[in-house]
């Protein structure tokens, strides 16, 4: 039965699930629970905004705390995960990723291939990413292009609660280590969401939009943006094939490359800043792939390459919005419906 | 060499700059009283981590302190930015977010620095800033001008592998850097009694071969004299110091936090210990300062949160055009 | 003058020429003297692979040992560089970053936006980057794509010992925080290089190669391959513009674009791992502002989507080779000459 | 809690498990004499960094441990491996690059695993290894098995902050973890004199709460009693000690090393308490084990070198087919 929650919930609930499902699913991060060690309410946060609430007191004993020590709680995820445990570590931002980043990269994501086909490493890493909340350079960046350039990490961006609870879900039951990012201006949203667990596999784009005039692929929060942009685009007849890539590794080739072979053109919007991001990763593909079908220039719709402002003036200046994809789409098709 | 130092009479300081420090501290405290209140008024975007109840820290620390000498900070970074000297209603402005702001808006309250007066920054990194201290310390010592580099970092900070580092590179490199751990008894809702597996942050300082010194936050006096002793070891020669302050966080992690973890220490310390409270009542009890002359102060002071809050939000906003600006000094 | 010498000693005579007109320029790094506190030679190593060797003793107090501490040396480095030195820190492998990563994205890259114009952080960080040494996994990888991305760092990687001395001594007097990548398999190559001082600007690619057909672009050791690719493809009368982008940030946009402008054709060759690189970001720069001069889809030639493997009969394989660039060149010739 | 333990008896191991102590000293210390010469011929691609001198750490850790017992090791990490039962003769292929191999040639000297042993993988990374050891410690600790896990570092890496955080996440989160500092006096060419900013590695212990013990490295009865205890600490919910081991680097930090920073520190050491020697003697004196028993363990363990080398020259590579394999379980 489906219901409409949040995406928060949707989390929340996936890892409950999971939790309830398998014993080794174990949960650990700053504040997961909250309180440790303090005179009021153990579970007082249920993490930094509440996505892990309530699992402490569901589960006793598999809902950790840490003190801030992110290379050695990561890694002891990790390490975990090579014992028969199925951890999911919380990096509280993805912007804190430079103080444990060796743990996921060259450790988590490099076991498998380093120890010839013996390590399985099922280690989910969550993590919020993304600008919208005024929370400045360091807590609002959208790091993943690091994290998919890295062999050996999947990397996941629900752009919905529907899409957060299934991916969540396949992420848990993965066997290989997969870097969740969760956007943080998504939390309150909320989709229909089933009560039953179910999974959506990786790798497979979402089509949530069928166009024939120009291709937009988009991910985690650009989602919205781009189907804004199409909703928009339809009032002046241009028809847009909208893809969520909810995996940027790994790709949906498959269904890129068959969208931009019907419609001829490509936008990519991509929230991350512009220099070897995955707006350049998915142009590069289909320039490459699909070239003899492109009628059109490839656009990216991205962040500009400075980091995040703080000020609330300037902030949604840098996020990719609509109407910068609107034009994006009027530029790639050639001005006509200019 | 981990120890309780005595609290020391408020030698050394004369009547001036009994002023100065009360000053500082009425000034932390105003500033972030009134955010308190102007953030639950929605104007204020992002997030606010307030530094009431720990002036002492900051102020004591500070005093000693002039332009060759450089601090880093953290996320709870007004305090320290006060103390240092940094423009009151430039970081209001910032706050704010506005053109007019120590960072034009840019930075926001987890990054208002002043460069020009050795504020490397409040930091949104647990642990972000004591490696930079340890090259402004560097730096001073290279260059010869005597100045000392001060990491303030939390209790929670204390568990973060780059501020470990750090105190075992200042020592091995014998710089003239001060680590002061400010230690309110939580890093968000998590004790440090729980995340600080020793009984004190302080008690980390013989790991590094340095000297570890605890004292109490709600006293100016014992800050500034802790402080005074690592400085002045510092400048000559003597190599860095992890000081720990004691003290309490009046509000919550930021604004907005329910702090449902804990229950009414703070009441109790406001009441008993507060740093102003207890300043107060050392300095008039000695007949160094009069109550007219801090009320003065008070006055003062509120007057000039009053204007900074004022300007901040006339001031105008950043533009376009500044969205690019600055990512480089050339490219 | 110019005389033969290695692009290891061409590095050390730029860092000692720049000591010896700057008192502010001080390098640091493990072992980049070597010795402190044992019973022997003090400067016995000058860096892992001898490149700063003798600074020691010429500059005494200006060449630090450090402990194993990237995050505490590096970041040392970066508030160093904001009160008037010029650091010049070394992080051993690039490989290493993860350790260090946070001091120099979220700290050096953002100081000058964050403090609204305010900061100059002079920091140049040398590391050692590529396959070929039988390093294996972890001490052979090709990150600078992860740096690229960052706004507010530059990033540069030295073909040949001429470009090497110059994009140093640039490197020391630039303003901002630049990452200097060297190839660990070039440091013995050499090649004519002045003995007077003098700086190679960044973001400007040097065409090594004149040709009509099609534009090869590389960078760092991947010039060479580059290179010995155009020169059998001369033989079979396809002429390539071989360029080396030199800095991946600032990017040459402009010369990218004339050479595709005229030649129709492009070939990106990158050692990184293939996705979010810096082949697909020139790809995709390319997609979009030269679409109509491209004559052929644009191919890439990369390492993998794997780890660097340790054998010596894998490594070869990993490393992308004249012979796959001739492919992919021949590729983008629509076979014509294949 | 820094203590240095007297050298003990050998109480506890009888006649069979003191050869077999024995032969993995005999096996580890042969496997990098052989390499030491095999490198220098030129047939072994990459880096080696030898653990010749420090067999008593390993080998007296790992006689406490079986399968459940996680290690997790460094780039000298031959010797954690042999003593921890991976297959001599997989990890001579894996060095040789061969498909045969430990790690089918992709890993090799510095990656070096088995995970059904329970060995994580030697590690190219310098403190990569200490996190990793908190969470197999963790598992075992949430799955009831009793297992410990134990983390060998170096002294160099003391000093790594993933090191430093992972003492005080094994002492809060009471962990059955065991951290052996490896201080074999120098990190590549800096000796830990300098860069260990304390007398004692064990030092740094308090101040994460925890034992720290100090033991003689060339001593293998007393690496052998102190981590008996930690582990039976450990076992017992009793939670991480930290153990210093104190030695020598007997060969340069990597094969090539001129090692010019340092005197013959070696010759004297190799000379005087070599732990092979100083076992044998130990051994023999007491009448335990005779020395034709000792003459023929060397013996086999020499052949099984011999033939280890010999097969893994003749073994395939691996080939074209395997480059693009086991980055993934599925993708
Ligand atoms: C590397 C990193 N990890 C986590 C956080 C999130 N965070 C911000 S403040 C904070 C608590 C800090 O506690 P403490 O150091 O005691 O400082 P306090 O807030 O008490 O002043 C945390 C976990 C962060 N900003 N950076
Ligand atoms: C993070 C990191 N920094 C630097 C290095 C380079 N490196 C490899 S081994 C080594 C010295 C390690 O010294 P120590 O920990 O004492 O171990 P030992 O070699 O003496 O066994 C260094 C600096 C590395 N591999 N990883
Ligand atoms: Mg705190
Ligand atoms: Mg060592």
């Amino acid at each position: 039965m489906a219901r409409t929650i949040s995406y928060r919930e949707a989390i929340n609930e996936a890892l409950t699930q999971e939790m309830e499902r398998d014993s080794s699913v174990i949960v650990m991060g700053e504040d997961n629970a909250g309180g440790a060690g303090g005179s009021g309410e153990q579970d007082a946060w249920g993490g930094v905004l509440g996505v892990t609430k309530g699992l402490y007191h569901k589960f006793p004993g598999r809902v950790l705390d840490t003190p801030i020590s992110e290379s050695a709680f990561i890694g002891a995820a990790i390490g975990a995960a090579t014992r028969g445990q199925r951890p999911v570590a919380e990096l509280m931002f993805i912007d804190f990723m430079g103080v444990c980043f060796d743990q996921i990269f060259n450790q988590a994501a490099k076991f498998r291939y380093m120890f010839g086909g013996k390590a399985v490493t099922p280690v989910v890493i969550r993590t919020m990413y993304g600008a919208g909340l005024n929370a400045a350079a360091q807590h609002s960046q959208s790091l993943y292009p690091l994290f998919t350039h890295i062999p050996g990490l999947k990397v996941v961006l629900p752009s919905n609660a529907y899409e957060a609870k299934g991916l969540m879900t396949q992420a848990v039951r993965d066997d290989d280590p997969v870097i969740f990012c969760e956007h943080k201006a998504l939390y309150d949203t909320t989709a229909d969401v089933p009560e039953d667990s179910y999974t959506i596999p990786f790798g497979e784009a979402n089509v949530v939009r069928d166009g024939e005039d120009v291709t937009i692929v988009a991910l985690g929060r650009m989602v919205h943006v781009a189907e804004e942009a199409a909703g928009e685009l339809a009032t002046s007849g241009i028809s847009a094939d909208v893809l969520d890539l909810r995996t940027t590794s790994p790709l949906d080739d498959e269904t890129i490359l068959e969208s931009v072979a019907s419609t001829g053109r490509l936008v990519v919007v991509d929230e991350s800043n512009p220099r070897c991001n995955v707006a350049t990763d998915v142009s590069a593909l289909v320039a490459r792939e699909a070239f003899s079908s492109l009628r059109a220039p490839i656009e990216m719709v991205t962040a500009p390459h400075t980091p995040v402002p703080f000020s609330d003036a300037l902030e949604p200046l840098y996020i990719p919005d609509a109407q910068r994809v609107v034009n994006a789409v009027k530029t790639v098709m050639g001005g006509q419906n200019a | 060499m981990t120890d309780t130092l005595p609290t020391p009479v408020p030698g050394g300081l004369d009547a001036q700059r009994l002023r100065e420090a009360y000053r500082t501290m009425r000034t932390i405290r105003a500033f972030e009283e009134r955010l308190h209140e102007e953030f639950a008024s929605g104007d204020i975007p992002g997030f606010v981590h307030l530094y009431a109840g720990e002036e002492a820290s900051a102020t004591g620390v500070c005093m000693h302190l002039d332009d060759r000498d450089s601090i880093a900070s953290t996320h709870r970074g007004h305090g320290h930015c006060i103390a240092k000297g940094v423009d009151v209603k430039a970081m209001m402005a910032e706050i704010y977010g506005r053109r007019t702001g120590a960072c034009q808006g840019k930075g926001g309250s987890m990054h208002i620095a002043d460069l020009s007066k050795g504020m490397l920054g409040a930091n949104g990194i647990v642990g972000g800033g004591p490696p930079l201290i340890c090259g402004t310390a560097l730096a001073s010592k290279q260059q010869n001008t005597g100045g000392v580099g001060v990491a303030f970092f939390g209790d929670g900070a204390s568990n973060q592998g780059t501020t470990l580092e750090s105190l075992n590179l200042a020592s091995v490199w014998g710089l003239p850097a001060i680590f002061v751990a400010e230690n309110n008894g939580f890093a968000e809702a998590t004790a440090s009694a729980w995340s600080v597996a020793a009984d004190n942050i302080a008690d980390r300082a013989a790991g590094f071969g340095i000297p570890g010194v605890i004292v109490d936050g709600f006293d100016f006096f014992a800050v500034h004299e802790a402080a005074g002793e690592a400085i002045e070891r510092a400048r000559g020669g003597g190599g860095p110091t992890l000081i720990e302050v004691k003290f309490t966080r009046y509000y919550g992690h930021f604004e907005g936090d329910q702090q449902s973890y804990r229950l009414d220490e703070v009441k109790q310390a406001r009441e008993t210990v507060d740093c102003l409270k207890a300043f107060r009542s050392r300095v008039t009890g000695t007949g160094l300062l009069d109550e007219a002359g801090l009320e003065s102060i008070d006055g003062e002071v509120f007057a000039l949160i009053d204007a900074a809050v004022a300007e901040a939000k006339q001031a105008p906003r950043p533009t376009r055009s500044d969205l690019e600006t600055d990512v480089y000094v050339s490219y």
